[in-house]
């Protein structure tokens, strides 16, 4: 595949006795925005230094542009990248601190000053370019710290947590800016995160690590839809979660003592049996399954209603996002379900805390994960 | 009410402590000003008249000149040293993680805890055996050892302040590592770099205790001002010092104004 | 191509390791331990000879004279740090809650001053100023009072010693008294503690660590001045460091001065060590 | 000159101006001694002595004369002296003064030079004794060469000790001295001073048998209440001055004359005991390559000139050695000479002293080890 710009070749690291990240195979293409996510100490920020060459792996090979890297110091490797911190020289000015990488590279200083300029006026802060980097705002910082990072027109741009410490607005400003400028630039752009909501309104392939492994990659929608594991199904957030075991084959009669459908299987769970749609063989009876119900799939009534898939919760309580609202229930046994309605709809059930209702979802919703 | 009153007349007893304490500590100053215009010898209350003969009995002092010449010497050239070591230290504490670190930097922190009397008899007894004692070379030598723990103190501060990543954000941008220390960690230690010269020099100036071991021939200011105090005493010694304080204050509000700029830049950071 | 950079990252680190214990050693480290040597060796005719005798350590330990200046030096630098750090304290307290922060700074810069003048010319006008004919005497005597003999007795040496420690110490507590976290004392007062209470059972524990701090860093200079004994205290008794330098000046007895400097350092690590251990355990504690 | 001008003229580039300039701002910055003009840079002669023999009264118009340049290192006490040269490289020190009872010494350790006696006016000297002094000969060579003297005794403040209580070493025992009695801190002088206290007269207060030696060091101990402190040269001269001491044990006229010169009433006598003389000798340092222009200097301190410049050393006064020297002494200045006793007839002439046998030179412990009374020395201060 000639057009894989960076590939993880069975990537290891080791700090002492700590494993950070452990047999890594991944491949990123020309182009392509992906975003590395999990929570904290999963490797996902290891993994981003070793291809800029501020770690070295212990074992395994980082090819970019189809070239082991492994032994490139980190200063010939053209991996610019947006820190966390920033990481702005204080004692530079503005221009001087985008200058930076050409001079590097040894560009002479009129073109130096008139490249770090233009992407000054591209990033919107030209007037400031002569101002100390304590005199900007924060949302002024990061676009210096963007157009430091870019000046150097780059295949690739490797960006870590760098919207972590800006306010809710601004972050979603940005968010925009750093997607037109992928969109724009053509090149890939390597994105550390733990907030989902940044990985998902951004990248085109997600990938959610754990324990220093890969645990899902995929479109925003599929890890949504379709989490692989247990993990990922936790891991990104709003979803209904029930463990249980499968005691029921389709055709097979169920706890209702009607016959399973053809393509699903029953599974027993603390809070009820329900019923699960599944792909190619299922599941045996008695394997234990998870099943995974999307808040926004699920949807409440007053009256007991007719699906397959149903229990009794009670409110607990509220949560408002705009006209978007999230309930938060539970059951007898002490399942906790989420479901997000709309504000609307909310307003016509008429409920307080303590208001007993049905909960319900399609079994065609309900995603199955086998253990 | 009363709380607050008592608490006021407290905080006016307090303030009137630090006046006290600063009358303590500037009294020999001031005393040393007064006297070396003062006519009498052996100066006493009341004053005798005002005179500028101690200070011309120093312009005088053939010996005056030369031990100037050498304190600045070697002044200079162990700020420039202790600073350089120092730096290294300091670098070498806030990059690296190795094995026996405690020990590095203990040795590194240990040379105060030395009295000064104790590190004359063992430079004198050791750089004698190497043919150096009595060179200016030999205090320096000395005077280098004193002055690095406190370069590396001062440096070490600076680097505190420095976000973890900008050096690796400098190799990230294509900076080798040596330009990396040309370009970055050395701009951004200046002021703590200036500071730790200024300081350094300033200790060596006013060192005498070592000196006074191995100068041999070659004495500089505080040593000159010891021998007067151990031969015929004179209020030179208050000219002298007058005019040392004046040199050493100098270099110390160019510290402080440095540092003082320092952490001005390190507040507007934040 | 890729180019290893391993060789030139070692380089680049050695160059910085390296300097400090390659200096200390030559001329730090090894002078102190050609001490240890010299201890050991021979004096003949006002020359040192290469020995290993026990003589030194045998004569020095077994004269009453020793023994006599090293408890008493001690004493007295642990007088000195007694004083030293009750005297500090208020101030350093008013620095550190009573005064604005600008106020602060430029107090802690005045203090910083005498640093940089020479301690031989602020210990020569001590002399003028406490000598029997001096300025305090002379000012007594218009009040009808005195003469006092200060000079040449300990209360001048330990005015010698003050004026070398005092500034630092006061330095060092106010450092770390304004550390501590003033919402914590708000919060004693807010709990009906009384000012003394607060600063025996919050200030003082937090601050702990700062004080003995100062306190060691007074101890060390005091210890090992010889200019205010000699020149305040007319060397009468004399002192360790007065010991080193009689030693030294008579007869080229340097082994012998090595003793005394080598009883010196392990007193003082000693008593460094201990008292850093007491300032982290109390810090465990915490 | 002219040509020095052309010269620069000729080098007057930028380059020749900047260097210039750079050698003008660091000489600035360094000090007066390189913008000095004119003739070649003076000979420096490191010199070994007490205090005060290098400073300019002393050597400021040899110097002129022979464009050369002292750089004195001082001590205190001959043990000092020894220790200080022991500690630097041979060939350190090109003039060395000592006091005579170590010149001995000095000679076995190999320190100095032999010297020749022809080049000296030894016929002249005030006194057959100092031709040749003990320890300045040895097997018939000269090894050291006598410049000055001065007599120790009772040293005390006029206004709280009265002449007659002074004729005695008694009176550093008097209790209304408690407190005010000071020590030189050297222990030769003040225990010679105390050995004549205790009779040791003859044949000289340093040679005593265990027996007087014990004897002498329980008097020094008595002594010790009465003790208000232990002082180098310049403490010993401020605590004079200042009156923080009223008597003073192991020194001489060579601090009171000093002080009585500046007004002060401070006075010292030889007591009826009996006195002891200090002795400074000039020697060649070993391997010194200036030895041509040191035995000049030490001819230029035995001339008439130098011998009366001596006696009115700055730091202090010490006796003429030759008869031309007081002489010269008298022509110009003729208090100092009759303050000091150096004139014809005076009560207190040196010479008659020494003849009159009041005078004891002071000499290294002969029954005893100098280590000895060092030691004591150390236990008695720290009582």
């Amino acid at each position: 595949m000639g057009d894989d710009l960076v590939v993880f070749d069975s990537v290891e690291k080791h700090f002492g006795s700590f494993t950070a990240v452990r047999s890594l195979d991944l491949k990123i293409q020309s182009g392509e925005f992906v975003a590395l996510m999990g929570p904290s100490g999963c490797g996902k920020t290891t993994t981003l230094r070793m291809l800029a060459g501020l770690d070295t792996p212990s074992a395994g090979e980082i090819r970019l542009n189809g070239e082991r890297i492994n032994e490139v110091p980190a200063h010939r490797r053209q991996t610019p990248m947006v820190w966390q911190s920033l990481a702005l020289f204080p004692f530079l000015n503005v221009r001087e601190n985008v200058e930076f990488g050409l001079k590097m590279l040894a560009v002479p200083e009129q073109e130096r000053r008139t490249r770090a300029m233009d992407w000054l006026d591209r990033m919107e802060i030209a007037q400031f370019s002569e101002r100390h980097i304590e005199q900007l705002s924060g949302g002024q910082r990061q676009r210096v710290a963007l157009a430091r990072a870019l000046v150097t027109e780059p295949s690739i741009l490797l960006l870590d947590e760098p919207l972590s410490a800006l306010d809710a607005n601004l972050v979603i400003r940005m968010q925009g800016v750093l997607t037109r400028l992928q969109r724009s630039l053509g090149i890939t752009f390597i994105y550390v995160t733990h907030s989902q909501s940044e990985a998902f309104a951004m990248a085109d392939r997600v990938v959610i690590m754990n324990e220093g492994e890969i645990a899902q990659v995929g479109s925003s929608r599929d890890i949504y839809r379709n989490p692989a594991n247990r993990f990922v199904a936790e891991f990104v957030g709003r979803n209904n979660i029930l463990n249980g075991d499968v005691r029921a084959q389709p055709g097979q009669t169920g706890h209702n003592q009607r016959p399973v459908p053809d393509d699903c299987i029953e599974v027993k769970t603390s809070a009820g049996t329900f019923q699960a749609a599944f792909n190619g063989q299922p599941p045996g009876n008695g394997s234990a399954v998870t099943l995974v119900v999307g808040a926004d799939l699920a949807s409440v009534t007053a009256a007991q209603p007719d699906t397959s898939n149903h229990v009794r919760a009670t409110v607990i309580s509220e949560e408002f996002v705009g006209a978007v609202v999230t309930l938060f229930m539970e059951t007898d046994d002490g399942t906790e379900f989420k479901v997000q309605l709309q504000q609307r709809e909310l307003d016509k059930l008429e409920l307080e805390t303590g208001t007993g209702l049905w909960v319900s979802w399609d079994v065609a919703n309900t995603h199955l994960i086998q253990a | 009410m009363h709380n607050k009153t008592t608490g006021r007349f407290s905080t006016w007893i307090l303030r009137a402590y630090i006046a006290l304490v600063l009358v303590f500590v500037f009294s020999p100053l001031l005393a040393s000003m007064v006297f070396s215009f003062n006519s009498d010898r052996f100066p006493s209350l009341p004053l005798g008249e005002f005179t500028t003969h101690w200070y011309k009995a120093v312009w005088n002092n053939d010996a005056v000149p030369e031990a100037l010449r050498n304190s600045v010497i070697v002044s200079l050239c162990s700020a420039v040293l202790g600073t350089f070591i120092g730096f290294c230290t300091a670098y070498t504490d806030y990059r690296y993680q190795f094995r026996g670190k405690a020990l590095y930097l203990g040795l590194a922190l240990l040379p105060p805890t030395i009295p000064l009397v104790i590190m004359g008899l063992a430079m004198l007894a050791w750089l004698s055996r190497a043919g150096l004692s009595g060179t200016l070379f030999a205090i320096i030598i000395a005077h280098t050892v004193m002055c690095a723990p406190f370069a590396m103190a001062l440096i070490r501060l600076r680097l505190q302040q420095i976000d973890p990543n900008l050096e690796a954000a400098a190799w990230n941008l294509g900076a080798s590592e040596w330009r990396t220390m040309r370009s970055v960690i050395i701009p951004f230690t200046r002021p703590s770099i200036i500071a730790a010269l200024c300081l350094t020099a300033a200790v060596s100036f006013d060192e005498f205790a070592v000196a006074w071991f191995v100068s041999g021939l070659n004495k500089t200011v505080p040593v000159v001002i010891l021998e007067i105090l151990q031969g015929n005493v004179d209020p030179q010694i208050n000219a002298i010092g007058t005019f040392v304080f004046i040199i050493s204050i100098t270099l110390v509000v160019i510290t402080q104004l440095i540092v003082m700029k320092q952490n001005k830049g390190h507040r507007h950071g934040r | 191509m890729p180019i290893t950079d391993g060789r030139s990252s070692r380089l680049y680190a050695h160059l910085w390791r390296w300097p400090m214990p390659v200096w200390q050693l030559l001329f730090f480290l090894v002078p102190l331990c050609f001490m240890v040597l010299m201890s050991f060796w021979l004096v003949k005719n006002y020359r040192m000879e290469p020995a290993f005798v026990t003589a030194n350590w045998e004569k020095m330990f077994s004269r009453g004279y020793f023994w006599n200046a090293y408890w008493r030096t001690l004493g007295l630098a642990g007088l000195t740090t007694l004083i030293a750090t009750l005297l500090a304290f208020p101030a350093a307290y008013a620095l550190s809650f009573k005064v604005s922060e600008t106020v602060r700074r430029w107090i802690i810069f005045l203090l910083i001053i005498p640093f940089f003048t020479s301690f031989l010319v602020r210990i020569y006008a001590w002399q003028v100023i406490l000598a029997e004919s001096g300025v305090i005497n002379a000012g007594l005597a218009t009040l009808g009072i005195g003469p006092f003999t200060m000079l040449n007795t300990a209360f001048g040496t330990i005015i010698g010693y003050l004026t070398l420690t005092l500034p630092l110490v006061v330095i060092l507590q106010t450092m770390s008294l304004s550390q501590v976290d003033r919402s914590l004392i708000e919060a004693a007062w807010n709990l009906g503690s009384s000012r003394v209470r607060t600063i025996a059972t919050v200030i003082l524990p937090l601050a702990k660590t700062g004080l003995i701090i100062g306190a060691v860093f007074c101890f060390i200079l005091a210890f090992g001045d010889f200019v205010s004994p000699y020149y305040l205290g007319g060397s009468k008794p004399p002192t360790l460091s007065i010991l080193i330098i009689d030693t030294t000046k008579s007869g080229q007895q340097w082994p012998r001065a090595a003793v005394v400097a080598i009883t010196m350092i392990v007193t003082l690590l000693t008593v460094a060590f201990a008292a850093v251990a007491l300032a982290y355990r109390s810090r465990v504690r915490r | 000159m002219k040509k020095t001008t052309d010269q620069t003229t000729v080098s007057t580039g930028r380059r020749g101006i900047l260097k210039a300039g750079a050698a003008l701002g660091v000489s600035t910055i360094i000090g007066a001694p390189y913008i000095r003009p004119a003739h070649a840079a003076p000979t420096e002669i490191n010199m070994l002595a007490w205090y005060g023999h290098g400073e300019p009264d002393m050597v400021g118009a040899f110097e002129e004369a022979n464009n050369v340049k002292f750089k004195p290192k001082y001590y205190a006490g001959g043990d000092n002296m020894l220790a200080l040269i022991a500690q630097s490289p041979p060939g350190t020190y090109d003039i060395i003064l000592s006091d005579a009872e170590f010149v001995q010494q000095l000679n076995a350790a190999g320190y100095i030079e032999e010297m020749n006696a022809a080049d000296y006016p030894f016929d002249d000297f005030v006194h057959s004794d100092f031709q040749k002094f003990p320890g300045h000969w040895a097997d018939d060579k000269l090894w050291s060469v006598m410049v000055r003297y001065g007599h120790l005794g009772v040293s005390y403040n006029t206004e709280r000790v009265s002449a007659e209580e002074a004729e005695s070493y008694k009176v550093f025992w008097k209790p209304e001295l408690k407190g005010k009695v000071g020590h030189f801190d050297w222990h030769l002088p003040s225990l010679g001073q105390i050995s004549l206290y205790g009779g040791n007269n003859s044949p000289s207060p340093f040679d005593i048998d265990e027996g007087a030696w014990t004897k002498v060091q329980d008097i020094t101990r008595s002594l010790r209440p009465q003790v208000g402190g232990f002082f180098d040269y310049g403490g010993t001269f401020a605590s004079l001055k200042n009156g923080e001491m009223s008597a003073m044990c192991g020194i001489g006229d060579w601090i009171t004359g000093v002080l009585e010169r500046d007004g002060a009433p401070v006075a010292s006598v030889v007591p009826k005991e009996g006195g002891i003389q200090f002795t400074e000798s000039y020697s060649i340092g070993k391997g010194s390559e200036k030895a041509e222009i040191v035995k000049k200097f030490i001819q230029y301190m035995l001339s008439p000139e130098g011998q009366a410049t001596s006696a009115q050393m700055a730091a202090y006064p010490g006796f003429c050695v030759t008869n031309a020297g007081m002489k010269k002494l008298q022509e110009v200045n003729m208090a100092e000479a009759q303050r000091t006793g150096q004139v014809e007839g005076a009560a207190n002439h040196p010479v008659s002293l020494i003849k009159e046998g009041r005078i004891h030179y002071r000499d290294i412990p002969k029954q005893q080890s100098l280590e000895d009374w060092n030691d004591f020395w150390s236990e008695y201060k720290d009582a």
